[in-house]
């Protein structure tokens, strides 16, 4: 399993924040796309499916 | 996803949309559809009209044209009968699509040519900057209706059938997979095809009209959206407020393109 | 085998259209343009090729800029209300490069007007009715064999320039019915547009040739590429800075004027030794050869300059025209149109003297005679 | 030169008539124009269908010395026959024309509908008997041209039947 | 009649239309209409747009704009919109009101503006010669479709209650006592009403598709018109081939020009 | 109370228009003329007037030229791709004689070009944009309060000749913001429309007065009378005679063409002693002035003759520039538009540069100075 | 009763001639509205009702 | 005549802090002209307002040679400060701009959106703060008037909280 964020893309709307359920993600500082906590992931994919701006990626391994 | 954005993006990214926009959700949800249905990306063209939605042509890698303010549908009209083998996929906004395109969408339709328009259906047309479109609710704020709009909607959806579509779908930026699903049943249908995407605009509809921020208002998606198989069972009162997601409507007819082989059948035998 | 018919000038078009190539036709009916589409409807599908009508004028173009986006010749034909309805796109198919042919047969305007009377009002229209700077190529038949001719010659420039052609008729010219030989079909060259020599992963939509105009590929065949009314830059994508507007927007022009002496096309009837010269064009010409020819033999020295392609306005042919006679007249259908250009071409040099006719009757050859004779 | 204008009302087949004799005049390997009225009045009101023909290229498609004005209904005369010379041939129809411009010296009156109905049983080939008025009177095409223009046009299985109309003109005329 | 011609047209008989055509018919219906409703003559505008049944306008003593190709619906609109106290009536052709103007068609009737639109279905373009119109039957002769029309005829009832119109009738000009019943209702109704009446071309339509003479075509109408009282009886089978007459939708809905009073209201409550 | 505010261009446009009595607006949104749309929205209903946005420009225009007809003075606002579509209709309103005015901010074309960028290329289309002759009126102001005040003259010639007035801004004068003096709008004459003086049984609707513009009767108000696109005759019924043709084209025509000297505006900043004029209109006669008072600090006699109507065009007055300067130079934000009227009207006594841009920037004072220095 | 008919309005159409359903009407040679006899007349205004040139009235007296 | 052109990202307020700038100049008594970009940059990428303020009748509209440039972003900066003289004064927010062109002299690094949002919890009146330092370092206008012109902008209930990020900026700039 791996998260990965584009940060250039990122645009900080806070929709992958909101939907996961598993409090994996947040906003840093400057409101860009940051991973809190990638071990609670479960790749449902739902940030994923729901960034606009095609910013983060998971896989499953 | 990422392999798909490899595939079938131009590295043209970042896209111009605003923070939580749901255009490109919506977009991704085209491509996914185009991917799982295997289109020959060299026999497919995507043309978009003008507005913040039809920007997504611009982003994505087959024959693309950014026609003009509402004329999406002529020029796909063009495209498709002139070479019948190309799949054309329009993208649309709810001004482009249905107001100053309206005359274009029902004809287009009563033809049932083989198109398939995905409407984004913002609300509002964010290009100009949130004046109201056919497609906002009444009693609803815009820049042009600082005391709230006066008129109805269209249900686009009724109006499309009313008009001849054959197929006729509503998904959501919020349930992503199910717009996959009905945008590619929407592809493979022989005949016209309207999908309206329901996605957010949080800058101009959303601030106006207090909705909250592109999490809220895909959040309201998700709260209003009943799938057409769940409505069977709710009763008119339950249904109050919310809206069907899933295919609305589908029939079959004549598609044009191939039935004007006929005529030139007909047209070579009486010329022999 | 060449045949001999009795055609009307809009017929003559329609079969200019089949000989030169043309597989698609999308318009909306309007007198006195309807004949050509009429005749496509029948003729296109004869050859393999689509008519649609289409709900309205601007559907009808768009369909058009859709099918030539595809690789056909494509056609579209009306007349002065929905030439005004058409205006956006053809600014559209200007700045994509995209090729298109469009009919116009004038009618009396403004507005209805008079649906079913000769005029030639939509001239200046024909240079400026799109918003925005663009260049124009229009051309204007005098006969109806020209018609066909000149329409073949509409697909030459469209395909090469990669741009919207006119062709101007008027309600005389559209609508009378002459001898035409036409050759046979086969004979003649058709225009072909000029394709992408590299493959698709070079290939930049909008890379221009030493001759400015872009190689175009069909869609369908795996360049994938964008077309966009925004300004753009050599890939095809927009770019609104300075550098890349004012260079498409130069680059738009210059493939028109750099060959304008390739496109000027114009005859001189009894010229040589004239002292006026009579400017004028389509419908109109056909009343000053007649005309000519009752004042040469009253011994009047009288020549046309007849303007064939009448835009891009040949400036340098008028300016020599003006150092040679003593006065210009330029007979139109219309309130004084294509005078002014004459007048600006003509810098102060010879006086030059419209003569409008805005009635909706043909200007007769005794009218430009006695014009003539009066000046 | 010979300018002709053909005038009636819309539905009498007179833009037809225009058109075969122009055509008749090609297979003669003349020049020939044909110009007509169009609009609303083509249909119900007058109109007119107009031919010139000539040995020499025609310049201006209009005719402005008609030397011959068909007129197969009274506005048509009232319309039409303004500028005809006083020695040029009016030929009316009289079946519908029943007052002409009486400074002219060559008027042709012919029942030709009455005729046509009466010996063919259908208003429908007047024009044709008209036609045959027009060649027998002004020869602007030989007979033989007219009848291959004229089979030319008409539809399959009507040959015969147009065939005596025309004569039905000339015969027409030449009283 | 006789005194209604005197009051309600303008001294400029006869008309241009061909032998037989429908339009007079469907014209003196209206006329009656009016009458029959006591309509202040002065107070009543009529609008067309371009066409043989546009031409209508021009003989008829009202305030009356005889518009552009399409357009009746936006002018009707600015001025029932300027002036809410005039009665608005549209006159349109098929061709006028469905295809070059079809996108006003939709909206106006979304915005349930209170216009009376007549709308004269003869089938095909008149007045440029014949050219097949959006509700031609599929299948017909045109000049444009000399192998026959492909595409199929809108449902313009339909097409007009989908769009959100909140009157929807239709008449022929064979039952004309009839059709001056359903405009007349149409009149009184406050909302946007559609009046489809069925009229004869028989020098276009009827010539390329064999229909025979007006009055052959009159007992077509006739025959195949079935009032959507009895329809209701009859079987699906039995209806194959017929059209209803009648009333054949009326809801309620706000009406645009009179909410827009309250818009007014508000905003100068605001401004004070 | 006179106010002192800082607006746009085209906020001072919207307010021009209330001040003038406007009551109606009907149009559809398009960058960069959206603001004044959104103005009137938020206006009109506070001043008992209507507001719509309708499904598209031809719409809008439709709907305006309806509710002129009821009496209403009214506005539509709009930039090059709507400027396009509303063609057909301000032909309408020129022959229908039906006062309305339109106001396009233009950008950069052709087609959807840059719309946030400023251009002056539509300069031209306004003059012939419409298919069939027209007679046009069109207003440039070059700066905020000129925004206001030519709103309202475009109201008074609008309603006084009976015609479409068409307010040419460009982006450049309709998004900047600088300081108005606003009048108490009770201290502003309104515009007037001439109503009939006879009654309707003897009112004829199309019967001009001796200034050539009939007089006009709201609907309503009992005097039941045609509007038609046709050609028509004095009772305003379609008549298609050449005798009626001509006179209504003529009428057209002269109605303005007489007035001319009255609806002539032009400002001469520092030309009387100038050797170059720079003719210019605008948002690019702001560069001007700049230019000029540089340039008269370095002591080069340079002056500027500013457009205000450019049309009709002020053929004399720039002819009798022509005999006193020693070059004209003509800078607008387009290919070379208005330079084409200079010259013509300049008649080759003097030299007449085109400096055109078409980059999508305005002109700088120092690149128009440059190009002076240059000469 | 009395039928009045406009000569000047008749196109000849045939339309009341066919919907007549008393066989009053006819056309003439010139294919114009004439009245065949008038006594048969029931005053149904049928004829008047479809003319669409107003070339016919009939009273009832 | 001073010009000014306030920068940064579509969201930062800068096109209303322009305004307000222009019409404190006018309570002054001064002309003043504003204007900015338009179009989808000024959504989302870089956007700017210019403004322009002189005793005498202003021309020219747009800033040609800026003597203050206020880039609250990175992009800003880079797109922004090209044509700023090397005297000219160049205001940042560290908060989002990290590095400056080396030529320039005079550049006031200042925390704002950083300070804005520790001090009043929102950095929506980031705009305001940079106002204030504005008119703290150029003096192009009074602060009286500064202070009428936003209060007259901004909403109720907004007053006191707009009137200490004034504060803050003018307090910043004096660092
Ligand atoms: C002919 C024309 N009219 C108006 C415009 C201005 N315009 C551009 S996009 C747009 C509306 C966009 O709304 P919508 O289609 O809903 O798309 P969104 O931006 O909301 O995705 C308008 C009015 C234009 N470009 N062309
Ligand atoms: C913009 C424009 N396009 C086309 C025309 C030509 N035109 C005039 S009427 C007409 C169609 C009329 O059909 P319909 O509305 O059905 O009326 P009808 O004549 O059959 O009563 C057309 C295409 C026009 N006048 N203006
Ligand atoms: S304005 Fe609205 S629709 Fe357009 S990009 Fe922004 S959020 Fe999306
Ligand atoms: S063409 Fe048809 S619709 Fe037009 S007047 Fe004739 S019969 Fe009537
Ligand atoms: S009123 Fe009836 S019976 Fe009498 S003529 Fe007319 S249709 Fe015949
Ligand atoms: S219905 Fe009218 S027009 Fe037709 S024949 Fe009878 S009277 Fe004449």
């Amino acid at each position: 399993m791996a998260i990965k964020t584009i940060g250039k893309h990122c645009k900080g709307c806070g929709v992958c924040v909101t939907f996961c359920p598993k409090q994996v993600l947040g906003l840093d500082a400057l409101g860009k796309i940051t991973i809190v906590d990638e071990s609670k992931c479960i790749t449902c994919k739902q940030c994923e499916m729901r960034c606009p701006d095609y910013a983060i990626f998971v896989e499953k391994k | 996803m990422e392999k798909l954005i490899e595939k079938y993006y131009r590295p043209r990214l970042p896209h111009i949309w605003c923070p939580g926009c749901g255009n490109g959700i919506v977009t991704s949800s085209i491509i996914k559809a185009i991917d799982k249905l295997g289109l020959d990306q060299d026999k497919t063209v995507i043309v978009s009209g003008i507005g913040c939605s039809s920007r997504a042509s611009g982003y994505l890698n087959f024959d693309t044209v950014h026609s003009l303010h509402g004329r999406a549908l002529p020029v796909a009209t063009g495209i498709k009968l002139a070479d019948p083998e190309l799949n054309v996929i329009v993208i649309t906004g709810d001004g482009d699509g249905t107001a100053i395109g309206g005359n274009h969408f029902i004809h287009t339709a009563r033809r049932n040519i083989n198109l398939t328009v995905i409407l984004f259906n913002n609300n509002i047309y964010g290009m100009t900057g949130g004046q109201y479109s056919p497609l906002t609710p009444t009693d609803s704020k815009a820049t042009t209706a600082p005391y709230g709009t006066l008129e109805r909607a269209f249900d686009i959806a009724e109006l499309a059938k009313a008009a001849g579509a054959t197929y006729v779908a509503r998904g959501t930026a919020f349930h992503a997979n199910m717009l996959v699903d009905v945008i590619a049943k929407g592809i493979s249908h022989d005949g016209f095809s309207l999908i309206e995407a329901v996605t957010q605009c949080p800058i101009y509809f959303g601030r106006q009209n207090k909705k909250g921020d592109a999490s809220t208002m895909l959040k309201t998606q998700r709260d209003h959206a009943v799938t057409v198989e769940a409505a069977k069972k709710l009763s008119p009162e339950q249904l109050e407020g919310k809206f069907k997601i899933g295919v609305l409507h589908q029939s079959e007819a004549p598609e044009y393109t191939k039935q004007y082989q006929g005529i030139i059948d007909r047209a070579q035998k009486g010329a022999k | 085998m060449a045949k001999v018919l009795l055609l009307q000038g809009n017929q003559a078009c329609a079969e200019g259209a089949i000989a030169a190539g043309v597989t698609f036709f999308a318009g909306y009916p309007i007198t006195p343009s309807t004949e050509i589409a009429e005749i496509m409807a029948k003729r296109l599908p004869e050859v393999g090729g689509k008519f649609i009508q289409m709900e309205d004028e601007i559907a009808g173009i768009g369909a058009i800029v859709g099918a030539s986006l595809t690789g056909k010749k494509v056609l579209t034909a009306t007349s002065g209300p929905g030439f005004s309805l058409k205006q956006e796109f053809i600014g559209y198919a200007t700045i994509a490069e995209v090729p298109i042919v469009i009919a116009n047969v004038q009618r009396v305007g403004p507005s209805t007007g008079q649906p079913t009377a000769p005029a030639q009002g939509d001239m200046m229209q024909a240079r400026w009715g799109t918003h925005g700077d663009h260049p124009v190529i229009a051309l204007t038949p005098a006969s109806v064999p020209e018609c066909f001719t000149l329409t073949i010659k509409a697909y030459e420039l469209s395909e090469k320039y990669r741009m919207p052609v006119l062709l101007m008729l008027d309600e005389i010219i559209g609508h009378m019915r002459e001898k035409i030989e036409i050759p046979d079909y086969d004979t003649i060259e058709k225009p072909v547009r000029k394709g992408p020599r590299v493959g698709p992963s070079e290939f930049k939509a909008y890379e221009p040739d030493s001759d400015g105009v872009p190689p175009m590929a069909d869609f369908g065949t795996g360049y994938r590429y964008h077309v966009t009314g925004l300004v753009h830059d050599e890939t095809g994508f927009p770019n609104g800075s300075a550098a890349a507007t004012e260079k498409l927007l130069k680059r738009l022009h210059d493939k028109v004027e750099r060959d304008i002496d390739k496109i000027t096309m114009y005859e001189e009837y009894k010229l040589d030794d004239a002292e006026i010269a009579i400017v004028t064009y389509g419908g109109t010409a056909r009343s000053a050869y007649a005309a000519i020819d009752m004042a040469r033999e009253e011994g009047i020295k009288v020549g046309m300059f007849r303007l064939i392609s009448v835009w891009p306005f040949p400036e340098k042919e008028i300016a020599q025209l003006a150092e040679k006679v003593k006065v210009i007249v330029v007979p139109e259908l219309n309130y004084g149109q294509m005078v002014g250009e004459v007048k600006k071409a003509a810098e102060g040099k010879v006086p030059v003297k419209p003569m409008s006719k805005y009635d909706s009757e043909p200007i007769s050859p005794k009218e430009l005679l006695a014009f003539v004779k009066n000046l | 030169m010979i300018e002709m204008r053909l005038s009636g009302s819309g539905g009498q087949g007179l833009i037809l008539a225009g058109i075969i004799l122009a055509e008749a005049a090609l297979l003669d390997g003349k020049m020939a124009i044909q110009s007509q009225s169009y609009g609303p009045e083509a249909r119900g009101g007058a109109s007119k269908s107009e031919v010139i023909i000539s040995e020499k290229a025609i310049h201006y498609p209009k005719v402005t010395n008609p030397n011959l004005v068909l007129a197969m209904t009274q506005e048509a005369v009232d319309k039409y026959s303004k500028d005809l010379p006083a020695d040029g041939i009016l030929m009316i129809d009289t079946t519908f024309v029943k007052s002409v411009p009486e400074h002219l010296k060559n008027v042709y009156h012919l029942p030709i509908t009455e005729k046509v109905t009466a010996e063919l049983g259908k208003a429908l080939f007047a024009n044709i008997v008209a036609l045959g008025a027009i060649v027998a009177t002004t020869k602007a095409v030989s007979v033989e041209s007219i009848t291959t223009a004229i089979l030319h046009r008409v539809p399959k299985g009507t040959e015969d039947i147009n065939k005596r109309a025309l004569e039905l003109g000339i015969a027409l005329a030449a009283k």
